[in-house]
């Protein structure tokens, strides 16, 4: 539906770089970057406002690279909504269709339903001037909507709204989009809010793409560890890889970590937080990654807790070898109250070797 | 530190403040008062008897009424102008717009005088080939009353253009990229959205300039002169009352500008213009 | 929509664009052209005798340093009031702020020539007491030359407190707040945080103030007069020449009033002085 | 140690109404509201900067309502750092020393003390307008620090950082108040960054103080309905409470919930998302809140699944009666996987009489 083609861009302070991308018909994709990334840049690419110095972008099976924006068909909400103000919202909604003279009957249908569908019907005769955040996200929303667009573009639409809001209107945005099917790229800076909505994600990093991949994927398999410490994969330790039969051994810090991936020389490995277990006692033998540890600070975030570690030897059978890893996991509270965790408790560390993901370093990394 | 070293050290903190505050606002008070004081003293010295001897004067009457028309022609053409032109400053980027920038500057920094200096002698037959053109087809702008509209046009232009700048940069250009998104060509966007969303500040911005209009003097008096009955405008009639030493009519005329350029900018900071001046 | 209507709407949306553009982009541009010719011909009719006779003549020569002088001493009596005064309008808020606002903007708003017939009446025993009391010690102040002073004061002083106002505007009072609970007092809170920060502010608008002082026509002719050797500035020279049709010095005596106001805004807009008329 | 007592302050935009607060000695204090909520307007009374229009503040013991700021000795770390920008790192720092006129070694010593604290040692000679957002903070934190405050003042000292930043940051402050025990007001508009910090915590709502406590037991027994939306109990039914020997029962919607709370009349109850457990098979009976229902959303959150359910009967003893409840409960990623979750799945759902908090509502917002 979207395809990007080595977009390159360069205005100084903000760029792109060879930036391919292809976005399927009706699906949802998250564009995820920093501030600053570039991701604004892309957004405006695709909308027509900003021309790439090399590199295309085709809509829907044609080539747009050089056609303006008001002959694109695409619905673009930007991150300050920019309603027009010296309209009303009835007005907002309908100036795309007033704009491609439709006939006044076909227009108040046309809103009336856009309003229902966004509930903010109560709203069309007032002005843009004294809605709150997320009503004037619907209002913007529904002005995109209402040219029936091929495709739907969102510059960080949630990141001006407060929390609550925030996520009742993320709820909303998956709505729309299951019952408009609009292809849809949605740009944003957290991780978290792109969870509940994106089919895929691509992850950009100082204008280049680091990883394109459907969420999941990307949280337990990052590419890079630009991508790891984006999405939070709180442990991300540099070691040494030794590929063996089936499982592959993980030197760190004088420590082994085992994971199933295959891979050799110097690699980064990277564990999710809340595949890590913690127990009183010893859990069922043979956990290839099985450490005794203490912990060294307890945080309380509400619905979970987050625990560091320090190990202090691994288990492996009967004995035990020296290990000194720091690590974060993450418990619900239920869990965190049963196992009384304070600073200084000694505990059980435990993770399976399926969750150790191995991103590869070339020689020139390893050296920094 | 003890009790008391608390107290003194609060109660010095305390006279600082004072004397701080005093004398910063004092200063202010000074130039405020000066400023009152002068307009006062005019006002009072113009008495009834100046008001009245300024309208059965037919060189002032007459002044008065050209003003009216010329100023008000100027700021026509200075709109016309300058609204599209802040347009194309404020939106587009292109090659020596740092140049193009500074020439806007120039007239409104430059002293008045100076820019009627120089259209006296653009309009020369001796300086520019555009003097000699108008000389070889009978044609004469120097001491005529259109004399008088380039004047005011060239000198209040560059500020009209700065006034509406600052008003289309105030506006974010996200308005016109949603509206053509939404279908707009890019004049129909200007047309739709930039032109209404700036009404407030193109009125504010026309009224500003009408009033620096109706008050030119330097660039008036020397490129359309002071011909009694034909170039006379106001400034330049209060000019030759002074020089003629008819006091009272001269501060009547002068608080008539006062009360334009006072009801003017009243006016402006209401429709919350804003103009740099450069 | 098919291929071939796509088509032509995108070719309709470009044409669109051109005719915009050249519109919009083509006003600025006539304005601008227009303001470069003038400036262009005048330079070029001063010609190398225009500013060698300039430097002969001992009227201009003469001109030129009270110029100099006038405008540097006026330059420091703003900055002086204008430093403080802006800071305090700045920083502060006290009832009837708004009226005080007002009256700070007038002389920027007003036009020149008025703020001299203002001062001569203010200054004339006649009028007001304190001309009266001027004339009872035998103090003359009109036709003088701190009169040329005094007005280029009254006129750019206003200036200068509105530029430095946007220049304390612009930095947080979040400085001297944490340096408040760093320790200290209101006044070592401005010199020590406020004044280094605003520097560059200060610099810039004494330029432009100065730059402003030295053009200033309409009021020191009516208030200070066109004394030869006494009271003649360069702009009141210029203008004298011009009346006796002496018009070459005159061009040239114009050009350098364009050099010193171009320099003046260059450097200002280096320093990222800012002004807003009110 | 600090004492607010019926401070009263109007500014038109934001105001104060009758705000009495007791701080301890070494406590670290968190104010909580949403933007707008007057938290500044309350740290700018203590420091000085604003004078109350009513009320009174006492500091160790002295009434400094009218004492300027100069003489308060508070640390106060505005929202933007405000850091000097003709100054260097170092003299930024030592800029309270220098104006109480301290020995030039004295002051050296101290500097070198607290950037060591910091971490900001290689930084000293910088130029301030070069360092990133977390420099800036600690700068700003040592300036403060710098004059040994008797109480510090952090407006938003997070707000401005990036994630990653910020939760390095929150652990920093967290050791810097061990470390040197000021007694520490912080201010903020995010519940979750307040967990890991605070002693004690106050939730301020339109000026006015709604509650002040512990932050678990705010979390699970908040005071009011605004306390209990922002602190994240998504659970928060409005019903009619009928109390019994041991339970108190309250009718929501025509449904029966069950509380160990003593309350009659019209209350609203709230239940924490993570108190609500899921399973497949029946759970161990006699559960009061036992009900039968469906998955109608899940939200993948990377550590925790978010998990929207509606119930359709109340299982008691062997009966099922009607009962219709919408809501949310958060488990594990590795628990929702467990549970295979997806919309439309059959579960059970129940939750303990202790962890349904019960509100009092007075009449005249029963019947809104």
């Amino acid at each position: 539906m979207i395809s990007i083609r080595n977009l390159s861009l360069d205005l100084g302070e903000f760029s792109l770089r060879d930036i391919c991308l292809e976005i399927k018909e009706r699906e949802y994709f998250v564009v995820l970057g920093e501030t600053g990334a570039g991701k604004t840049l892309l957004i405006e690419s695709v909308a027509g406002l900003l021309r790439p110095q090399v590199g295309e972008v085709w809509l829907a099976g044609r080539n747009v690279t050089n056609l303006r924006p008001e002959d694109r068909r695409v619905g673009y909400l930007p991150q300050d909504y920019a309603l027009f103000p010296h309209l009303s919202v009835r007005d907002n909604i309908g100036f795309g269709m007033k704009v491609a003279k439709r006939a006044k009957p076909m227009i108040d249908s046309k809103v009336a339903q856009l309003a229902n569908l966004l509930g903010i019907t109560h709203l069309l005769e007032r002005d843009v001037l004294h809605l709150s955040g997320g009503e004037r996200q619907r209002t913007a929303l529904a002005r995109a909507l209402a040219i029936d667009p091929e495709i739907l573009l969102l510059d960080e639409p949630l990141s001006a709204l407060d929390e609550q809001t925030r996520e009742n209107l993320c709820g909303e945005l998956r709505r729309v989009h299951e019952r408009c099917g609009t292809t849809t790229v949605h740009i944003s800076h957290s991780f978290e809010e792109t969870l509940a909505l994106a089919d895929r994600i691509a992850v950009i990093n100082a204008g280049q793409v680091e990883q394109v991949g459907i969420p999941t994927e990307v949280m337990s398999r990052p590419a890079s560890e630009f991508v790891a410490s984006f999405v939070r994969c709180q442990n991300i330790l540099r070691g040494r890889a030794y590929s063996e039969a089936e499982l592959t051994r993980i030197e760190v810090d004088g420590t082994e970590v085992c994971s199933d991936y295959p891979a050799g020389g110097a690699v980064t490995i990277t564990v999710r937080p809340e595949e890590i277990a913690l127990s009183e006692e010893l859990p069922s033998q043979g956990k290839p990654n099985l450490f005794r540890g203490e912990v060294t600070m307890v945080v309380d975030r509400g619905a979970v807790t987050r625990v560091d570690v320090t190990t202090r030897a691994k288990v492996q059978g009967s004995k035990e070898t020296p290990a000194s890893l720091r690590l974060v996991a993450l418990c619900t509270h239920r869990q965190g109250k049963a196992l009384g965790l304070t600073p200084g408790k000694e505990l059980y560390i435990s993770f399976r070797p399926s969750v150790v993901h191995v991103i590869r370093r070339n020689q020139d990394e390893a050296n920094t | 530190m003890s009790s008391a070293d608390r107290k003194s050290s609060s109660r010095k903190s305390a006279a600082d403040e004072v004397f701080f505050k005093s004398w910063s606002n004092g200063l202010l008070l000074f130039y405020l008062t000066l400023v009152a004081l002068i307009l006062f003293f005019t006002a009072r010295y113009a008495g009834i008897a100046g008001y009245t001897e300024l309208l059965r004067d037919p060189d002032f009457r007459g002044a008065l009424i050209l003003s009216l028309e010329t100023s008000t022609i100027a700021t026509l053409l200075a709109v016309v102008v300058a609204v599209p032109g802040a347009y194309a400053l404020s939106r587009y980027r292109f090659p020596g717009q740092n140049i193009l920038d500074t020439i806007l500057d120039l007239p409104i920094v430059l002293p008045p005088l100076i820019m009627g200096v120089c259209l006296l002698i653009f309009f020369s037959p001796a300086a520019s080939p555009i003097g000699a053109f108008l000389k070889e087809h009978d044609l004469r702008v120097a001491y005529t009353r259109p004399a008088i509209v380039i004047a005011q046009f060239m000198v209040a232009g560059g500020f009209t253009i700065r006034c509406l700048k600052a008003t289309f940069d105030s506006m974010t250009p996200r308005y016109e990229q949603v509206a053509r998104t939404l279908g707009c060509s890019s004049s129909r966007a200007f047309f739709t959205v930039a032109l209404p969303l700036a009404k407030g500040g193109i009125v504010a911005g026309a009224i500003m300039t009408w009033a620096r209009a109706i008050g030119e003097f330097g660039p008036i008096i020397v490129f359309a002169g002071s011909i009694s009955g034909y170039t006379l405008v106001l400034p330049t009639a209060i000019f030759l009352k002074m020089q003629v030493g008819d006091l009272e009519p001269m501060a009547a005329g002068t608080m008539v500008l006062v009360f334009i350029a006072t009801v003017a900018l009243l006016i402006f900071k209401r429709l919350g213009g804003r103009g740099y001046i450069w």
